[in-house]
């Protein structure tokens, strides 16, 4: 028995540690760091119909536990992704979790039914923050009709699972979570990062050239803790936990809050050798508690 | 690249806010390119989060040493100046790029240009190049003569001009003036320093051949995050490099400045 | 000229400092640690209708740059208030910012009516985080219809000028701010708490009795910060900012923002002298910066 | 009341996780009243922020010299136990109200009952008790032999009994065990430790007269926020006392445990 071992659909893990999207590129860059086969499985950059360049430099600043990015969806484009960027990881046989973007509900569809025929990718990750130029400028994922009308229409066309990433920038997490429960998500991925900002005291001006970015690491963990606790006990399909998470005590405690397996995201940075070394102490933590199977733990706060 | 606790063996102050540290490591021996860095965490907590990327200033490969050279800056450099012989730093490195060496042949002359905290990786590059054979010159520019450092460590392979913009020591004025004024006969120009700087030796001195080193915010140091882009030259709207694993040292004309 | 002079609606402050609500208590305590009248005002701790006991304990956690507080509304009700808290106060000669709270629009309009005049109360500050029980429990501080229609009622009876303190737990935050703003607010407060949880190891358990809390601390303030900075360019009414203010860097960043002045909370339970630190402090920081008065910086950063 | 960075003087592991802290600093002198606690300061930066509450377990007024005892436990006193001679510690104190050591006359029998942590401020107690003439008996219970501190330092000024829950030392089960199986005679109960003990005292014990000495988790320890109250008995239900600032030492019977 693999007491590490957690499955979710479409995802069959080996242990519940993913790097975050966003925070690992395409995997080839820590491949040259460690053997990405001891991971769970990896979740990929958000994808979008074009390539983009993203938005203007500097793209990162400090905060107390914590750092704020405004990378702003830089990426090849579905066609450079599938082509350049998907096959490398065709060796090291774990589940590719594969982060989708865009502005119009049409971008994510079309990237949705694309990626989703991928024999490579496993589940479909839905970024649902980004702004709907369409509808004037509000995000998708702030509304809950609106996210549950594109979790729908992404639905329809998607061969494998989708994942709904919900932000935290919202009044009522559980309304959001439950309108995509409703509309088919098979999962859900929380939280995103929390909307923030630095101001530089010499320039007078913000850190970041685009001014606003989403706050990630262990300033947030509590905020993904409690929302997770709550959205867990209001929905039937499983959550990715992701927030703030740098060693395998904060995975116990998001398993605990309901999670069923983790994202690991702003940590790499910190130390790119994070993810195989929760890993590594996970199964000695479990023995600690008394733990057989860490899918035991899963929801324990509230079960 | 590789992980490793490394020890510092010596932190001594050189110049107004500038240090110079000196740390040994089995690390080290993987650090024969002039040009690369190493990203440093300085603390133990999450406060600073991000490690600091500082550029590789002089390598004792018998000894396994490495020695930066760093301005106190901010939180993160104030921390490193803290640290005293015996404590360990947390390197991750050598990443990047570095210069490259090899480009010139014996006889040939490399014009050296560094700005402020941008000298240090000239340093082990003139080094490297001397031992090549190659005619060095160095033209080091600073605020004043409070913030001049490794003049006379440059003298040891290189002639050496100094410029301050108070010219309160060598050419009043900036490095570009320098080298304006004398003219110098190179094949190669090698640069580090502000951004501004870089810019002012792209318009006004047009090397034809050379690199420039870039510096960036950077988050993770190693190409995954994305933090660090710059727009290439003649590129498409979307096309990039990165700082930390395509650069930080670009042949001059390839990346938007 | 004192050039640390602020002047907002009601308050005029020798200082942009004071300790925000629910961390300072009625201030005696802290009175016995420094002379008050140095502070540019005080707000005191949430009053309701009748006494409060709060929450079971324990009523606080940390976590990495923060802490969670659950304290239930703990006050001795607005006659208590009245009769012995006010009274000390009068000896500093510093405006008063009078926190009030309720679980009906009614409880708010009594308290606010009754507060407001007391001649010690400069002004009142409606804590729009609790939740309203006739409405089902949603909170006053996430809807903008609902805050709006308490902002109107307590603007009817009060005597003061009436700032409204915003939830951060909101989609979008300027438009609760313009709702009150409309409603006929003198000036916000921002930000109050994020809602987090942490979970303990060992018990398996929220730490909190009430499982979920307020998070407060360094590890907020870029959420406070990009909230001060979005609210302020969209409203003409002044802010009081607040959220992980822990020295006089803290102070400038956030007036740079665009707040008019900050509350301190957190910082004093690390440490009980970091008001006066911080008025000490600051005017050696504006002449590092080359500033005359501190007002000069008021939204310097999008001004 | 007073915040000073007081020096360390010496640490010391005196049981399983127990550990024996000695600072030096003015504002020891204040500290006059067994029972009361100070509030530290164990991290620079903001992990963990908030400061740890640790009860006085010793002073020597000539020397200037606070002893604390404490048991790590979390990332605090995990912090705590790191430091070493010559470095500081941001302590402020002395806070709350400590134990009454005038009630008793000259003759009169105390019964001290310690439980595990909760034994340090019955150190200081005992010792100005003895002063007073007072006759003490002592009761510390522990989890094990391995657990066990202090005990020939309460034999100092006291009759000691213990009890340890694995009877691997003194008495096999709880301190209220010892006190039932010898009827003690006395005037007066001072309890500090785990509420279940001092429920268990309370509900069978039934002291007539005596404090016990309340933990709670913390915010500003000096009764500003509201963290740490307890409810008082045959009070409204709106009653309270807060732990630091009305406690930690209560008459028995005075609040709910
Ligand atoms: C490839 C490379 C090599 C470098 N080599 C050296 C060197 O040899 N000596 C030296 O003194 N400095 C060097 N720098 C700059 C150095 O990294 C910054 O001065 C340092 O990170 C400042 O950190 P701080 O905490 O003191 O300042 P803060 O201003 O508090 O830093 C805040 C954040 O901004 C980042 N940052 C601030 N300034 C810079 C900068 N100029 N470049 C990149 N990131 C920055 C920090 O890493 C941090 O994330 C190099 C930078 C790069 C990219
Ligand atoms: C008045 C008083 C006197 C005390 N005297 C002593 C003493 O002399 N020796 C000693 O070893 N311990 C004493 N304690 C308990 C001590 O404060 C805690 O063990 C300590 O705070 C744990 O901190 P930590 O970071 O190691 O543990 P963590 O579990 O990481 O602490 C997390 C948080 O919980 C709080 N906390 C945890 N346990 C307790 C507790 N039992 N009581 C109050 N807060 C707690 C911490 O202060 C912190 O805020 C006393 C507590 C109080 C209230
Ligand atoms: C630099 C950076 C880039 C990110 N890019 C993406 C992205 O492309 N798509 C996405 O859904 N989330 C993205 N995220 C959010 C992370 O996946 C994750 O949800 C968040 O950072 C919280 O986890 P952490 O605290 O472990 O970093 C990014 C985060 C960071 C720090
Ligand atoms: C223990 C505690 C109690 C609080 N009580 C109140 C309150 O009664 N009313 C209120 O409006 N805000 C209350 N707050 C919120 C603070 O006033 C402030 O908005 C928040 O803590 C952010 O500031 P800080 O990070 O400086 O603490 C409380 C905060 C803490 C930590
Ligand atoms: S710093 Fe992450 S890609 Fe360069
Ligand atoms: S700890 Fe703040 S009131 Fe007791």
């Amino acid at each position: 028995m693999n007491r590490l071992e957690v499955n979710l659909p479409g995802l069959t893990m080996k242990n519940p540690i993913m790097p975050a999207s966003g925070c690992f590129g395409f995997g080839k860059e820590y491949a040259k760091v460690y053997d990405l086969s001891v991971l769970g499985a990896i979740a990929i950059k958000a994808t979008t119909v074009e390539p983009r360049f993203g938005n203007p430099t500097p793209r990162v600043a400090e905060t107390n536990a914590g750092m704020l990015n405004a990378i702003g969806l830089q990426n090849p484009g579905l066609e450079g992704v599938i082509k350049n960027e998907l096959p490398a990881l065709e060796r090291y046989q774990i589940p590719i979790v594969a982060n989708i973007a865009g502005t119009t509900v049409e971008d994510y569809v079309h990237v949705a039914r694309e990626l989703s025929k991928h024999p490579l990718v496993s589940v479909l990750e839905l970024n649902i923050s980004c702004p709907n130029v369409k509808e004037g400028g509000i995000q998708f994922g702030t509304q809950a009709k609106v996210a549950h009308e594109l979790t729908k229409q992404v639905k329809e066309v998607s061969k494998k699972p989708v994942y709904v990433k919900l932000s935290p920038n919202v009044s009522d997490i559980v309304e959001m979570a439950v309108a995509v429960e409703e509309a088919g998500a098979d999962g859900l991925s929380m939280i995103n990062t929390l909307l923030g900002m630095r101001i530089d005291l010499k320039t007078r001006k913000p850190i970041l050239a685009n001014k606003t970015g989403g706050l990630s690491g262990p300033a947030v963990k509590p905020v993904a803790i409690r929302m997770i606790y709550e959205v867990s006990q209001k929905v039937s399909i499983p959550i990715i936990g992701m927030g703030g998470i740098m060693c395998a005590e904060d995975v116990i405690e998001m398993m605990l809050a309901g999670a069923s397996c983790v994202a690991v995201g702003t940590a790499n940075f910190v130390d790119p050798f994070v993810c195989p070394m929760i890993i590594e102490q996970l199964p000695a933590l479990l023995d600690r508690m008394g733990v057989e199977k860490i899918t035991d733990i899963i929801g324990g706060s509230w079960k | 690249m590789k992980k490793e606790l490394v020890k510092v063996v010596s932190q001594k102050k050189i110049a107004r806010d500038i240090f110079q540290l000196v740390v040994k490591g089995d690390v080290v021996q993987m650090m024969t390119s002039p040009g690369q860095f190493v990203h440093l965490k300085v603390s133990d907590g999450y406060h600073p989060i991000l490690r600091r990327p500082i550029s590789i200033g002089d390598v004792d490969l018998e000894k396994n040493e490495l020695t930066m050279l760093y301005r106190k800056e901010g939180i993160g450099t104030a921390l490193l100046s803290e640290k005293k012989p015996g404590d360990v730093v947390d390197l991750l490195g050598p990443l990047g790029n570095g210069f490259g060496v090899n480009d010139l042949k014996k006889g040939q002359t490399a014009l050296l240009v560094g700005g402020g905290i941008g000298v240090p990786p000239l340093y082990y590059l003139g080094k490297e190049l001397k031992k090549r054979g190659i005619r060095i010159i160095s033209v080091l520019g600073f605020q004043s003569a409070a913030d001049c450092f490794y003049e006379e460590k440059f003298a040891e392979f290189s002639e050496v001009y100094v410029s301050t913009v108070d010219g309160s020591k060598g050419t009043k004025g900036f490095v570009t003036d320098v080298i304006l004024q004398n003219s110098f006969d190179y094949d190669m120009l090698y640069s580090c320093g502000p951004t501004p700087m870089l810019k002012a030796i792209e318009t006004n001195i047009q090397p034809e051949k050379g690199y420039f080193s870039l510096e960036e915010r950077m988050g993770c140091g190693v190409g995954a995050c994305f933090a660090c882009v710059c727009h290439v030259k003649n590129g498409e709207p979307f096309d990039y490099v990165k700082i930390c694993s395509n650069g930080p040292v670009f042949p001059i004309g390839e990346v938007e400045l």
